[in-house]
């Protein structure tokens, strides 16, 4: 399992790729890959967005994405989990969060990625603040999944 | 010890709070916290979090506690 | 969107890089991406399995991933989709299936990769056929999901 | 012209059958074509396809159409 806070971009893709040539995931062993990445968009609620900044409450954050991450492998019996979660100033198409599942079979995969998605959306605390046109603004809230 | 106090994103920046102490007084609440700092009640849609866990505004501190007030997330 | 049946081994985490720097869709459009990779395991039923067979109705099954990623497209408004599927003799730790949905938020993508692949299991004319220490098995049906 | 005929996967190996032609007669079914094919009813569980699209057995054919059979599919 891995868990992280990362100030610079990345691409998801490498690091899942990166991730499963790293020895932990048994070759042969998992069936079912499910992975997610939430990017950042250039438009929303309306409005254009040049910038973005991520806040987030260092140590508790990374204690919520761990605590998730081990419930859901527990809970779907899940071979493993790779969170990995952008902080910082965002450009538009970065990647901001990537959430990956492995299992034996895809029920459970599919399950799990999508539980952690919505308990990070709804409880990690992580807060945006957009730069538009017309000034900053901090996002509200998030809209449920 | 004092009761050790976080402020993040619009919260921080409107109460112009990253971090405080907080004197600890016993059998204090959550509450009595946001409201020794602010002298206000908490807002709507004001969360809390105490040694990084979310609490109600009920909770009991202890002493060198971490109290953390924030607005909603909006991670991922 | 692109559909595309292999013969040859592939790395699924590539292929999307690829896909999505290929031009096709807009950087800062998409919020959300759902991916779901199937692979080949060493085990199954209860039984070691060293090399797998898979072999497809050539015409009808590319016809039918491209009606059901045109309909999941249209129905869930996705903004781009991408399936791979591999045949011939698949080895284990080898990908075998690929589903990718992009979408502005991550209900549509989530919803519409899932719908995508069960679909896929049930419809899609692909037959499997394992080779176990005791000889050649085709699988008989595929599990629910 | 013949009605073409294609055999999958175990039922391919069974029949020692990949494709083979089956002449045409009018009002012909699809179960029609597989017992002139075999001089058997169909099995449990086989599959049919005329011309890329599933089908049951009572469908009736065309002159020229390509009708597939095949067990229960276990790609993905």
């Amino acid at each position: 399992m891995k868990i992280e806070i990362r100030s610079e971009p990345y691409d998801p893709w490498l690091e899942i790729s990166l991730y499963q040539e790293s020895g932990g995931l048994t070759p042969g062993s998992f069936g079912a890959c499910s992975a997610f990445v939430g990017t950042m968009r250039d438009f929303n609620d309306g409005s254009a967005v040049s910038v973005m900044e991520l806040e987030h409450y260092e140590g508790m954050t990374e204690q919520q994405l761990s605590n998730l991450a081990q419930e859901a492998q527990a809970s779907y019996g899940l071979l493993d989990v790779l969170i990995l979660h952008r902080v910082g100033k965002i450009s538009p198409n970065d990647p901001i969060v990537l959430v990956v599942a492995w299992s034996a079979h895809r029920a459970a995969a599919f399950d799990a990625c999508r539980d952690m998605m919505e308990l990070l959306k709804s409880k990690a605390t992580f807060w945006k603040k957009e730069t538009r046109p017309d000034g900053h603004r901090w996002v509200s809230q998030n809209t449920s999944g | 010890m004092p009761i050790s106090v976080k402020c993040f994103a619009s919260l921080r920046e409107r109460l112009n709070v990253d971090k405080m102490s907080v004197p600890y007084e016993s059998e204090m609440t959550v509450q009595d916290v946001w409201q020794q700092m602010t002298n206000q009640s908490p807002p709507d849609n004001l969360l809390c979090a105490r040694n990084h866990e979310y609490v109600n505004f009920a909770e009991t501190v202890r002493d060198g506690d971490e109290i953390a007030f924030f607005p909603p997330v909006t991670g991922g």
